[in-house]
């Protein structure tokens, strides 16, 4: 099982696309940095990751979301994660694949 | 788990070299272990001795050195990647005759190799992208 | 100064990935201070630089949108924001700590074409 | 070696704006030197470094295509192509330089998840 | 009048998008770098081009096609400059933006 | 006409600094001027006097370097975005007590004033974006 990074905002780079493209079922997506942004709520983006919610976990990392000024905004049921919980989901995880 | 972390941005450039850091720390208190950095593409410029960022900015390759140093981690800068983007070490420089020497203190240049040895070697490998 | 000419600085890039937030910044207030004629344009992932409430201590980063003021202190009043970039993102001027004034794509082609120098960010 | 583990080459960016294409052609000729199981995978850009009659001369950049012969020298047979890359792109296998073997989405992700190391250019 | 540069892939970047949402009508398009990929007919993205063509002139620099062994695959309109014909489109044009 | 450059990407990981040299060579061959050169974010790697790319790879720092010297050109480092890369020239260097300095000859480091006082006084003012 593998966790998926994915660092780029989705408006300016294809990452997320092709990540969600290849992200095989019951792996899980970790938005980090610029990558957070997909996690805004109706946006012209936020579909790709409604979709996604339904057959994997997306997480973000917090202190990405804290710093661009993204709490209240985000979509349901993406989970909030700091660099600790990052450090754990490498674990559960098997391989991690990063795009960027 | 034995981690290694391969880190592809520069400081000031990317946000790669800070979430690296902050990913390493926090892997190191909650008692896991690094068995190797490796610095890549240009990320080799996190081993530079001569950066002088604003005084109120993070000094990311301080940060690192003093991570390796406390933590006494492997630190791999790729020689090749290095060499063409102006990070060179004191042996380096008098082999190719440049004139000055800018590789931080706890950081070692070697090849490529390091970082498929580290992939075999460790149970985690996770690249930070540009 | 005589010599005044017409200076757009553009802003396509979010905050924190790299410096151009701080970067455009410096440039549009030299140009305030070489008395040009300073607009500034944010667009696409630029306008995520106005966002209210950024908080990147715990990345070890400044908060860049901390100097957006001082545009206006440095009488820089001509701050524009292409609306379908901010569509796009779901936002609108309440989600923005700065007035802007919101131009559509069209407006936002005049006004580079009318500028005498473009900087890029 | 007894420590035998699959290695995966991720290759996502287009040849000659940086080095991932270089970068990653090392990394795959040094996997196998160090005897692993090695496998190449294109997709996204990255499809663009195996087309034929690159001529870089120009641009005063090396042939980065010219090396992808070493792989099957250095006996690394599984490389793969991502066909939606290859059919966004207007390309078939008639356009690359090198055997290949096109897989589809899913195969690309049973690929990665087969693997004990992924790499990423 | 403004020559719009873009150095980026169509399919990587969302550069050219937006330049193509901004550009002057009357304005001239320069494609360079990696921005020549937008220039090769019947891809995912080529409607773009076909379609800015139909408003406005679209410049590829020879060189970067030639580089990654596009020559053949262009669409039919687009008007290929070396290094002086960009300078000179320079001088034509007012003010150069740079889409990157 | 009176053109200015402006380089944002570094060699190696960037094509800017490539196409801003042919673009250069082209416009003083055919009998126009060059302003200033101003090297600007990761564009201040341009700069390095210790870059060793591979023999058989343009040295793009040294292409730089005789560029400027051939048609006496005015090169500008912005000195921000240097110091924090690692670029510094030997006054800030003993300004700042580093163990070195590595600007290359030719080249001047000083503020992005030296920018917008290009675009004021040349005929156009063209972006190599990274």
């Amino acid at each position: 099982m593998i966790l998926h990074t994915v660092n780029k905002s989705p408006a300016r780079s294809n990452c997320l696309k092709s990540c969600l493209r290849i992200a095989p079922h019951g792996g899980a997506l970790m938005l980090i940095e610029d990558g957070v942004y997909a996690s805004v709520n109706n946006t012209k983006h936020s579909q790709l990751i409604v979709d996604a919610l339904t057959r994997m976990q997306v997480f973000v990392l917090e202190p990405d979301i804290k710093a661009r000024g993204l709490s209240g905004l985000l979509i349901p049921g993406v989970s909030l994660v700091g660099y600790p919980g990052f450090v754990e989901l490498t674990q559960t995880y098997d391989t991690v694949q990063s795009w960027y | 788990m034995k981690y290694t972390l391969a880190i592809y941005g520069a400081p000031y450039s990317s946000q790669a070299p800070q979430t690296a850091l902050s990913f390493a720390k926090s892997l190191l208190e909650s008692g896991h272990s690094i068995y190797r950095l490796f610095f890549y593409m240009d990320g080799v410029h996190n081993a530079s001795a001569i950066a002088v960022p604003p005084q109120d900015e993070v000094n990311i390759p301080a940060e690192w050195s003093a991570l390796i140093r406390k933590y006494d981690l492997d630190a791999v800068v790729c020689i090749a990647a290095a060499l063409r983007r102006g990070i060179i070490d004191k042996t380096e420089a008098e082999r190719y005759e440049v004139s000055a020497h800018n590789f931080a203190e706890g950081f070692t240049l070697s090849g490529l190799g390091q970082l498929v040895d580290a992939g075999i070697a460790s149970d985690r490998l996770i690249t930070f992208g540009p | 100064m005589s010599n005044t000419k017409s200076l757009l600085i553009v802003n396509r890039h979010a905050p924190y990935d790299g410096m151009y937030a701080k970067e455009a910044m410096d440039a549009a207030l030299i140009g305030a201070a070489f008395n040009q004629k300073v607009s500034v344009m944010f667009m696409d992932d630029g306008v995520y630089q106005l966002l209210r409430e950024q908080a990147p201590a715990d990345i070890r980063q400044k908060n860049t949108s901390l100097t957006l003021p001082m545009l206006d202190m440095y009488d820089i009043n001509n701050v524009y924001v292409e609306r379908a970039s901010l569509q796009a993102r779901n936002l609108t001027e309440e989600n923005l700590l700065i007035p802007v004034q919101v131009i559509d794509s069209v407006q936002a082609s005049e006004l580079l074409g009318q500028q005498d120098i473009i900087l890029n960010f």
